[in-house]
């Protein structure tokens, strides 16, 4: 028996068919598992009117994240848990498009998006969850008492593509990732209907990860690329 | 009764698997199904998925070579192959509800021309036994059954309607007995491979529902 | 910094304090992962008026699980996956007590069983499955209709105890599983106030453990106890 | 305003981390909230969590130091420690929403008598951030909020009922201002240690809520 390979040569071959209006999903949390290559290729490649979802909607940093895409206007929303800055000084190309109306935007709970996106990808129609309420978010959506305390009913959040930063990765698409960089990798990758992936070390042979510590199933995973030389690394190259 | 030979359980299942597609995952049953891996097309990748979170596992392990951590879901030992991954029980049911399985295979007591199925719960006896039926049998994209074509009293296994509590409704895409071959559609059982010396006469004879005939009917084909 | 050592000496130390009434996960599928020299203790121990929360309710051979808790009257409710033999000649010590009322039983399907277990762990109210949707389990349910699938509303199931079969742990009580050992162990760990742990491989100095290759964090884990050279093992003992 | 001296944001988080408990489970939200992580009872076991899935991290890393994959919730690098482990983020939030935070920290515009708290959202700026805010809030055991007692234009922030969109109602326990330290019970704010110098009729003047007095008062503990 064979498995498929599914390694991609390049970053804009694994993203050319993203068309406009997708819907796709953008991890990473302070800086760390963002797939900053994936993006830039996206950024070239031009898709427009597209839905992302991200726990932020970039910073005011030089490094190309989700906000690369709302700078250049190929964002028609975003949904995520930041829309206003942490601090009023700090305006980010996003915030500036979201005042000016020029970019849509849900606000979602961090918790409540991460949970819609893994129901989206574990089949399940809603979940009731104690987050937000009481507060403005919560105004409008249905809420339910079980066993003495208060719920809101949430609904799944599922995409079209998903963009990962993995650290490590078998031909079939098995993945690992190492330590914070994990954070929305693994239930982005479950959620999308294509998931592209991003490899900061070795794309290893078929059979070279242990089947314990797999992170993600390679059944999730569509489309591999080893992140090249002169690719866009966080600080210094893996194994430099 | 006839005394005309009717199909093994393992040409049954070997014909189910020559349904598999490359890339597809594979849920296989307790029982019969399991005899589906016995067929493997060297040319296609084909996935087994086990309730218990074993993605991507091998044929069955030879006897004194147990790993005795490596079972799947009908409690076989099976073998490690490269490229599997673990996960745990919630996140294996994820991989099920979420609509990763192209296909699970599964025994049944009934099958209906509807498309309903019964396999896990006779009402006379108290309780029943699902286990993981039901969320693959409501989830997955593809139900398929493999089970006999009449009960050991010879009673008919492909009704009108079910009479026994259904496993989920209106799902059964493909069916294998040990008279032939059928897929369920909207006008109910068509026949499209028949038992060698099976006429649809004779099947028919052997069913409660209707039986349609394909228009490209052809004999059952065997492991070639 | 320190984190606290877990470790218990003996099974029976480790669930002396399971009171009468309690409701106890009994992990394990298809014979692995079954923590059988913590049930042996509880069997021990004597603890009556038991709900427990398993897969099935055990088997005909020999060995001890949640079956043996049954057979010695302890167990007031099992809530699992099978209620009824899959052959119908193999009657275990549950299917004739069972049969005779001397056992009570809620029938789950496997995958929401799973989920319920997470659910109770996640601190969510409830969710919406497709699963046993037209059938006899979802009569009663609240059902609904979300962008065009019907579901049923399924709610958590926490426990107050946990008996956990794990391949390796550290001494704060970080754990690994090994292979389809996994199962129901790390959700059912997640989901009860009381987790106890028994130990096939070693127990390792805390640090040993890669971060990344951890599957239950010690958070969750309260008891940690090795298996005896005399204790139950599957086969051949690890290492062995 | 007086121009007595007022308490160091790191005395206050000082103060605040002395409540932590053997065994505890922290949550240090950005900012301010962090310094609480500078205190370190080495009797003690204390566990940081943090959003992004890192339970159990260290200290902030030295410059030069950082492992670029290792960040708090705050994106300060922090640094490995024994009995690590690392969950993706939706079971980050199971822990959170779980119960198994014993205590989170937090920053805040505003505090209410009745516990409630604002921290996400100004209305006369469009947006707001939220994080992981809201779920900490409904679902740790124990809100604290660590925060100055008035705003830079001396506007007060101890309210009788927040005037901002709250981020969770009711749920605020204990509160460090650098004028002092309060708990909310049912009665409302009820000092408990006072900032040096400050007496409770001063520190009422600088508080738009009734501060109850607590039979116990005592001035500020520093980090001894």
């Amino acid at each position: 028996m064979v498995m498929r390979d599914k390694v991609y040569a390049t970053m804009d071959e694994a993203v050319a068919d993203i068309p406009d209006g997708s819907t796709v999903m953008c991890p990473g949390f302070s800086g760390v598992g963002v797939p900053r290559n994936l993006l830039a290729a996206v950024n070239r490649q031009g898709a427009r009117e597209l839905t992302c979802i991200s726990n932020n909607a970039g910073t005011t940093d030089e490094l190309v994240d989700v906000g690369t895409l709302v700078e250049a206007g190929q964002v028609k929303k975003m949904i995520c848990a930041f829309t206003a800055p942490t601090h009023p000084s700090v305006i980010s190309p996003f915030v500036r498009m979201y005042n000016e109306g020029l970019v849509d935007a849900e606000l979602v709970p961090q918790g409540t998006l991460a949970e819609r996106i893994r129901i989206a990808a574990a089949g399940i129609g809603g979940f009731y969850t104690p987050t937000s309420v009481g507060t403005e978010l919560a105004e409008g959506k249905e809420h339910r008492v079980i066993n003495g305390r208060t719920y809101v009913l949430e609904y799944p959040l599922p995409a079209d593509y998903a963009l990962i930063r993995a650290w490590k990765a078998d031909r079939f698409g098995n993945l690992q990732f190492r330590l914070a960089q994990r954070n929305f990798n693994p239930i982005m990758a479950m959620a999308a209907t294509i998931t592209i992936v991003e490899v900061e070390n070795d794309v290893v042979e078929i059979g070279e990860l242990d089947p314990d510590q797999v992170h993600v199933s390679g059944i999730y995973v569509d489309r591999i690329v080893k992140i090249p030389e002169d690719g866009i690394w966080d600080g210094a190259k893996p194994g430099l | 009764m006839t005394g005309k030979a009717k199909l093994t359980r393992q040409a049954m299942c070997d014909r189910l698997a020559m349904e598999f597609q490359d890339g597809w995952i594979v849920n296989l049953g307790v029982g019969m199904p399991t005899l589906c891996s016995n067929y493997v097309d060297e040319s296609r990748s084909i996935i087994n998925h086990s309730e218990n979170g074993v993605i991507g596992y091998g044929p069955l392990a030879a006897e004194g070579e147990e790993d005795r951590h490596l079972v799947n879901a009908g409690g076989q030992h099976v073998t490690s192959q490269p490229g599997m991954g673990i996960v745990h029980h919630a996140d294996s049911f994820m991989i099920i509800r979420g609509g990763m399985i192209d296909v699970t295979v599964m025994g049944a007591y009934e099958v209906a021309e509807n498309g309903d199925f019964a396999n896990w719960r006779i009402p006379t006896r108290k309780g029943g036994g699902i286990g993981g039926a039901m969320d693959l049998a409501a989830c997955a994209k593809r139900v398929f059954i493999a089970m006999e074509h009449n009960t050991r009293e010879g009673a008919p296994r492909l009704l009108r309607r079910c009479s026994l509590p259904v496993t989920a409704p209106g799902v059964v895409k493909m069916l294998v007995t040990d008279l032939g071959l059928f897929q369920i559609a909207a006008s109910g059982f068509e026949l499209l491979e028949h038992a060698p010396g099976w006429s649809p006469q004779e099947i028919q004879e052997q069913t409660e529902a209707t039986v349609k005939v394909s228009p490209g009917l052809r004999e059952f084909r065997f492991r070639g």
